[in-house]
């Protein structure tokens, strides 16, 4: 039921709005609220209720293919909380949009309810081309909102918005509608199979379409050329949910539709890994140089999403809870930074940061949220970006140090475009005349002070996003790993490789490099070529790595209950798990009264 | 022991952050902003509460220490990390003068920033300042540490630009959030080191004494040597950040911005010697790494002469106090490097005191002048403001290692574990068999710092309170001493700077200091470089420890020679010479002096140019180019588009036919096709 | 010989035709609206043709659908001139080429 | 026999009248023409066994449809397009466009092969009634249908006002208004 109505009473509360009449601008901005309230609740109760799933029901058949298109929504820990951010970033941009517009509230509150319906249901389908209908969707209400609502080019802006995003995932499409004509159903897990079953050449052509897709969702870096001036053309409030939640999307769907379907292959993953990194890099130099403040955080959202993309695809064990803590942090912290930049575009007239200024002497109260916001957002320790930032970090140095060292660089750049950023906003000497009358309203201030505060809770309790990951419960579980028997088996023989590796006793395995000296000298006996050479001694000295390893796992075994499991195969399969909890089997009829727990 | 559990000491700055918040939240839109009074109490009161808590529990902790695990921190697979805090020897000391010397800074910034608008929020800034760093040192993990580390950059930043008008100021700060973050890149990627070698639980101080410990017993050092040799070259990146040492140095001098206090708390006593915890706290790490050792002492030794020197040109008062400091720091650099770890604590703790005491004597005397911080324009302040000038030249008598202060004994402790300690080894140069006597080459460079510390030192003792007033005539009748709220901490610092020494004055046996540091560092102390490799591969190749006696009265003789020469030249050098008084606003030094001092800030600007520049191709070149392709796309689009409507006419009629047409042409290719026939 | 249903169906085909000569040749809306009506009666005529080749229960539907047809005829025609009434307001003129504000 | 020479009366008539319409020039002549039309075709709807068809015919186009097109077209006074010409060059093309569709249908129609069902059911009232009404037996779908209709036919009557109506505040209406 929370799922259904997560999905459709956003729809329904949009058809209601419609009753209030546009004159009447206080009685569409309490019903709006107390909507928004109300779905923040329902979302509030997603996240704290742990797996869901509804009954799937028979949606309807695509011609041409071989299974039905299931009408079925399931919750896990990423998806609810980015249903979180979408209902949360919601009402702020309600009692936000208070203040930036008159009259037509009402129209803008039935826009922003049915983007946030389309959202949610993009982070709750199961069904992938429920999914595909509801990332769709979500470019319409935003683009219409764009038109009417933006600044001077929003026409311009809404249109290269749309079709970028809307040509973006048409290969998605294509690719999509190939898949199920040889999937059984549209369900993740049959597409996962029949993806399996295709020759490699087919397999990366049908991922390259995905992750177009994903790519110019989130936007990475060659194809970003839609976000600057939609972000920077759209209302603050709309922009803070574009970036904050939309854009989530595609991070979404690289974790959610794109790991578990498609096998990958290490040229795959750097390749993307490099991308990420290079919109991290290239979003921080452009936000150094941007004039215009709503595109200086849109280059800066650019790049802390380039770092999250990094970040999943460097496959790590933790790379799950990292991504998902930096896009909350994220979500939040750029929210609210465009929220607040809205108020100051309201205060003084102007977008243009190097016309701003002296805020801080005539606005004491938003400049200290203005601060507060832009320090939250350069990863200081004790916020939730830091956790993330740091984590995902960590996942890439797992892959590589070179990685994470761009990716530290890219944390000094971060650091320097902010805090020019708030220097030209709120120091210094003002510029120009504030605008009478437009002051941060008390619900405005709570409600930025809440974001600000759920950082810094997030910061210090991280438990609070990354538990919701650990909530499987255990038959599912049970039932996931019989049906993908042969990535069990990969499990399972390396578990017992582990498990070896750690009784075995250690001295004897010490390798010294007279060793492999002599390792060496005997190889050259053999015949071996060089490249040969240098490959066998650097698996012979990895393994001993490994086994160094062990010997601090067992320092600190106590503390530790997880098995360590490395490898790509099992970390894929690992994804698989997170994310398919609470599929229904693929061949068998997909109602499965034990995993419908929500109706 | 005391039952004082470890997480009020944090706990009392933070509540003062909070409540002075809200005050100054609340207060703003008042014209007379909040009441001082009240402000002034709690901003005084909180800190205080806090050095009696770590107060009482210093008197009765035990020798192993106190340790305390709050809750969970972060809980993710490969990383798992806990709130807890260590309260032992080395935590101790910093704690000591932490919350101390904050508390009486915190009392004369209420004189000093009397009647300013941001007075609430000044003292938000500062108890937020001593949270951090009491999180920063009182924390068992490097993860919380690193939070420390961050909170105290961050105050930092906000103090530097705390008068935001001026966007000199702005800048100022930027420049040391932004240099400071390169090192806590540092710190970062030093943690992800050490998470490599030995897991999460490697973070945890404890556990990584443990794991190195087992390391050294298990004879697997050599293994992980590179990884840790990166670790410990990645925290002293960190360690040059925070802690201004070469390259990361010029964010001091400008730092200046910001008011005295804030200078003297966070620029001179507590933020800056941070690094130099770091380093003792991961003593047991470093000695495993004898290059990274040999590194420091380098940087350090460099440092400080660099820095001295460059402390030579400054004709701001607060300027040639910044070199100062970051000349001391290059001395705690230096005894680290020789891994003698007790002895860069204890020249912490010293330098804090005498600093302090140099900060607030010249805070005061810019407060007497109305803002004026130009040496050259002042003067003869003795007679005006003889209080102060006791206090400075108290101070300046323990700087620059004059028998019996408190400068002297860490001093001159220092450069003799400089001379014993040194085992630097060339292996492989030219230089290997040789037997350069490095320990006597940065025996001298240091000597040679403490002559141009005292020559320094002494120029702005007396160009501040000696020779005649060169300032404005009608300032002059405005100097009067500060009141007695800015004049008690200072009086009570002098005592500091005079009497702190007396805890290791070795020369006269007292050795207190360096007992209560023993069971944090005695280990990393007697370590020896050779035990920590298999003995019959890799002995012949580490020469052990030379550990030359000689007779400390020797070293103690020559220090003072020292210090007495370098006053002695000052004297020759400003005592009698008429300094021109100048009109001209820049306080800048000019000529090569303006090289030497500006030597890393051009560096800096190389860097800082680079990426101005590749930012200006992302810019221009790649975002056009992406730009122009899109747009090549969308005109092509488009030129098809044009050439369909070309079968758009305007006429429903003529459309109509010719879907007749069309029409016609599907039945016809249905009967064609068999459909029905 | 006798009536024969291809002789319906042929009937109806002609007059399909004339509706539509009418419906598009004709520039006068009034003619444009009367040539439509023409061609759903021919449309009529055809169900009506077909329903009876069919057997017993089967030719009901092709004599009920005319019903509906001729009823949605009445709607169509009912909103038709109203809207020409509409039109001829704003422009003065019935020619169905002088509305052109379709952009190609 | 009798029949067909019914059916060839009743098509002549159809068919020139649907001529006239094609061909007059004012469209008044047009929509009696028009009239005659449907009258004839009513007709040949009960010559073929649909009697109530034919009731309906008369009834709903002879009757109400052309009422209201000579209404209108009384109304509006300028209905005459004198000044615009009967055919025009469009016309060169929609002929052809028409002889050739109806050349392909009436091919494909000749090359069925078609015949009366001597057990087609008469389209009586009865038959009719019973099937819209007798829910029972024929299912609901007829039933739903009608209301349907009915539904659509009052919503195509109010949009007829809406459009036709003098909008409130206009400038014709208060022109009205100062008249009275």
């Amino acid at each position: 039921m929370l799922l259904h109505l997560l999905v459709f009473a956003p729809f329904v509360a949009a058809i209601l709005m419609v009753l209030n009449s546009k004159e009447d601008f206080r009685s569409a901005t309490r019903m709006a609220i107390l909507f928004a309230v109300a779905f923040l609740g329902l979302s509030i109760a997603l996240v704290a209720g742990g797996n869901i799933a509804t009954t799937p029901v028979e949606w309807f058949w695509i011609p041409g293919c071989k299974g039905p298109t299931y009408y079925y929504l399931y919750s896990h820990g990423l998806g609810a909380w980015m249903v979180f951010l979408s209902c949360g970033l919601s009402l702020v941009a309600l009692v936000s949009a208070r203040g930036l517009l008159g009259m037509n509230y009402r129209n803008f509150a039935i826009g922003i309810f049915a983007l946030m319906g389309a959202m949610n249901g993009t982070f709750l389908a199961a069904d992938a081309v429920l999914f595909f209908f509801f990332f769709e969707a979500m470019v319409i209400p935003a683009a219409v909102l764009i038109a009417s609502f933006g600044g001077e080019k929003r026409k311009e802006a809404a249109m290269t918005f749309a079709i970028y995003t809307l040509v973006g995932s048409a290969p998605m499409m294509v690719a999509l509608w190939y898949l199920l004509t040889i999937a059984d159903n549209s369900l993740l897990l049959s597409i996962a199979l029949a993806v399996q079953g295709l020759p490699e050449a087919t397999q990366l052509t049908l991922l390259v379409c995905f992750l177009l897709a994903f790519i110019v969702k989130t936007p990475i870096f060659p194809f970003h050329g839609w976000q600057a001036i939609t972000y920077s053309e759209a209302p603050a409030p709309l922009s803070a949910i574009l970036t904050g939640a939309m854009s989530k999307a595609g991070v979404f769907g690289f974790i959610a539709w794109v790991l578990p379907v498609f096998p990958f292959n290490m040229t795959e993953i750097s390749t993307m890994v490099w991308l990420g990194l290079a919109s991290a890099i290239y979003g921080a130099l452009m936000a150094l140089r941007a004039r215009d403040g709503k595109k200086l955080l849109a280059f800066s959202s650019m790049s802390h999403l380039g770092i999250a993309v990094a970040g999943v695809f460097s496959l790590s064990e933790a790379m799950l809870p990292a991504v998902l803590v930096l896009l909350v942090a994220h979500g939040i912290s750029a929210g609210v930074q465009y929220f607040l930049i809205g108020v100051a575009e309201r205060m003084t007239g102007t977008r243009n940061i190097d016309e701003m200024g002296g805020l801080a002497h005539k606005a004491p109260a938003f400049s200290f949220l203005f601060g507060a916001a832009g320090v939250m957002a350069l990863a200081v320790p004790g916020t939730a970006g830091f956790v993330g930032e740091f984590t995902v970090l960590l996942s890439l140095w797992d892959l590589s140090p070179f990685c994470a060292g761009i990716m530290g660089f890219s944390m000094i750049l971060s650091a320097a475009y902010v805090l020019r950023f708030i220097q030209k906003v709120i120091f210094g000497e003002a510029k120009h005349e504030c605008k009478e009358g437009v002051k941060v309203s008390g619900l405005e201030g709570v409600a930025y002070g809440a974001m600000l505060v759920l950082l810094l809770t997030f910061g210090f309790h991280p438990a609070f996003v990354t538990d919701s990951l650990h909530l499987h419960d255990a038959p599912a579980t049970a039932e996931q790993t019989e049906e993908s028997a042969v990535a069990d088996e990969v499990v399972e023989e390396e578990v017992e490789e582990e498990e070896e590796g750690e009784v075995e006793p250690l001295e004897s395995h010490i390798v010294t490099s007279s060793d492999i000296a002599k390792l060496d000298s005997s190889l050259i006996q053999a015949g071996f070529s060089e490249e040969e050479r240098k490959e066998l001694i650097k698996q012979v000295i990895e393994t001993e790595a490994n086994i160094a390893r062990s010997t601090t796992l067992a320092l600190e075994k106590q503390a530790r209950e997880e098995t360590q499991v490395r490898g790509v195969e099992d970390k894929d399969y690992e994804i698989n798990d997170a994310e398919m909890e609470g599929h229904p089997a693929t061949d068998a009829a997909p109602v499965n009264e034990k995993e419908a727990s929500n109706d | 022991m005391t039952n004082i559990p470890l997480w009020l000491i944090p706990l009392f700055p933070l509540l003062g952050t909070i409540i002075l918040a809200s005050i100054a939240v609340a207060s703003s839109p008042n014209k007379k902003g909040a009441p001082e009074g009240i402000v002034g109490a709690i901003a005084v009161l909180l800190p205080a509460m806090s050095f009696v808590c770590v107060a009482a529990l210093a008197s009765t902790m035990p020798d192993s220490g106190i340790r305390e695990t709050l809750c969970n921190w972060i809980d993710i697979p490969l990383l798992k990390v806990d709130i807890g805090f260590l309260f032992d020897g080395l935590s101790r000391i910093m704690l000591l003068f932490v919350t101390g010397i904050g508390t009486l800074i915190a009392l004369y910034s209420i004189g000093y920033m009397h009647g300013d608008r941001g007075f609430a929020r000044f003292f938000a800034y500062i108890n937020l300042f001593l949270f951090s760093m009491i999180v920063l040192v009182l924390s068992d993990n490097l993860m919380l540490t690193f939070l420390g580390w961050e909170g105290v950059g961050l105050c930092s930043y906000l103090l530097i630009g705390f008068w935001n008008k001026d966007l000199k100021n702005c800048k100022a700060a930027n420049k040391a959030f932004i240099v400071n973050r390169v090192g806590d890149i540092g710190f970062l990627l030093g943690m992800l080191c050490l998470i490599t070698i030995g897991g999460a639980g490697a973070l945890n101080y404890d556990l990584l004494n443990q794991f190195i410990q087992m390391l050294i017993a298990g004879g697997h050092v050599e293994l992980v040597l590179p990884m840790l040799s990166l670790a410990a070259a990645l925290f002293f990146v960190g360690c040059t950040g925070k802690s201004a040492q070469i390259p990361l140095l010029t964010w001091l001098p400008d730092a200046m911005a910001g008011p005295t206090p804030v200078s003297a708390l966070i620029h001179a006593a507590t933020m800056v010697t941070s690094g130099v915890y770091l380093v003792a706290r991961l003593s047991n790490m470093f000695v495993l790494c004898p290059d990274v050792l040999n590194l420091i002492l380098v940087v350090g030794a460099f440092t400080a002469f660099w820095a001295a020197f460059a402390g030579l040109f400054q004709n701001d008062i607060k300027k040639v106090l910044a070199y100062s400091t970051i000349s001391q720091l290059g001395y705690m650099f230096m005894a680290a490097g020789v891994s003698a770890f007790d002895a860069s604590i204890f020249h912490v703790f010293t330098h804090a005191f005498f600093k302090a005491s140099l900060f607030l004597g010249a805070g005061a005397v810019i407060h007497a002048l109305a803002g004026e911080q130009d040496m050259r324009r002042m003067g003869g302040m003795i007679k005006k403001t003889p209080v102060t000038a006791c206090v400075m030249i108290f101070a300046f008598l323990a700087i620059v290692g004059f028998p019996g202060f408190a400068g002297f004994w860490s001093k001159d402790l220092i450069l003799e574990r400089i001379f014993t300690n040194c085992n630097w080894v060339f292996t492989g140069t030219w230089l290997a068999d040789g037997a350069v006597p490095m320990n006597k080459i940065f025996y001298v460079t240091g000597l040679f710092t403490a002559v141009i510390t005292a020559v320094y030192m002494g120029r702005l003792i007396i160009m501040t309170f000696f020779g005649e007033y060169r300032g404005d005539k009608e300032t002059e009748s405005h100097i009067h001493e500060a009141p007695a709220v800015m004049l008690i901490p200072m009086v009570v610092l002098t005592f500091g700077s005079i009497f702190a020494g007396y805890l290791w004055a070795e020369s006269i046996g007292i050795t207190f200091f360096a007992d209560s540091l023993a069971p944090v560092l005695g280990a990393a102390q007697a370590f020896d470089p050779a035990r920590m490799f298999n003995p019959d591969m890799m002995l012949e190749e580490f020469i052990p420890r030379v550990t030359t006696h000689v007779n400390p009265m020797l070293f103690a003789a020559l220090g003072t020679i020292a210090a007495l020469f370098g006053m002695f030249v000052a004297w020759k050098g400003w005592g009698k010479a008429h300094i021109p008084s100048v009109k001209g606003a820049s306080t800048a030094p000019e000529g090569y002096a303006k090289g030497w001092t500006f030597m890393w800030d051009y560096v800096h600007m190389f860097f800082i140019k680079a990426v101005l520049i590749v930012a200006w191709i992302c810019d221009v070149v790649v975002d056009k180019v992406l730009q122009a392709f899109q747009w090549t796309i969308s005109a092509i689009v488009s030129i098809v588009g044009d050439g369909a409507t070309v079968f758009q006419v305007r006429k429903v009629r003529l459309q109509l036919t010719l879907s007749l047409f069309g029409v016609a042409l599907l039945v016809l290719v249905v009967l064609l096709t068999g459909g029905l026939v | 010989m006798e009536l024969q249903p291809i002789f319906i169906q042929l009937l109806a085909l002609a007059l399909f035709a004339i509706g539509i000569l009418v419906a598009i040749s004709r520039r006068n809306l009034f003619f444009v609206l009367m040539g439509i009506e023409l061609a759903l009666n021919a449309v009529n005529l055809s169900f009506v043709g077909f329903a009876k080749t069919l057997p017993d229960t089967m030719s009901v539907a092709g004599q009920i659908i005319p019903l509906f047809s001729i009823a949605i005829a009445a709607a169509e025609a009912c909103v038709g001139f109203a809207m020409v009434i509409y039109i001829f307001r704003n422009r003065e003129s019935i020619d169905a080429d002088t509305y052109s504000d379709m952009r190609g | 026999m009798l029949a067909l020479i019914y059916f060839i009366i009743l098509a002549v008539i159809t068919l020139g009248a649907a001529a006239c319409v094609l061909l007059s020039r004012h469209p008044l002549y047009g929509g009696l023409s028009l009239i005659v039309s449907m009258v004839s075709l009513a007709g040949i709807y009960g010559l073929i066994g649909s009697p109530f068809l034919g009731v309906v015919q008369v009834m709903v186009y002879a009757g109400a449809i052309m009422m209201l097109v000579t209404f209108v077209i009384m109304v509006l006074n300028g209905a005459r397009d004198s000044k615009t010409p009967m055919f025009d060059k469009v016309s060169l093309f929609i002929i052809p466009a028409v002889i050739v569709l109806a050349g392909l249908v009436g091919f494909a129609l000749v090359r069925s092969p078609l015949a009366f069902d001597t057990t087609t059911l008469r389209g009586s009232v009865a038959l009719t009634s019973k099937t819209l009404f007798d829910v029972a037996q024929t299912g609901p779908g007829y039933f739903v249908l009608f209301e349907i209709l009915g539904l659509l036919l009052l919503s195509a009557m109010v949009a007829a006002v809406l459009l036709a109506k003098k909008r409130l505040g206009s400038v014709e209406s208060e022109n009205m208004e100062d008249k009275h």
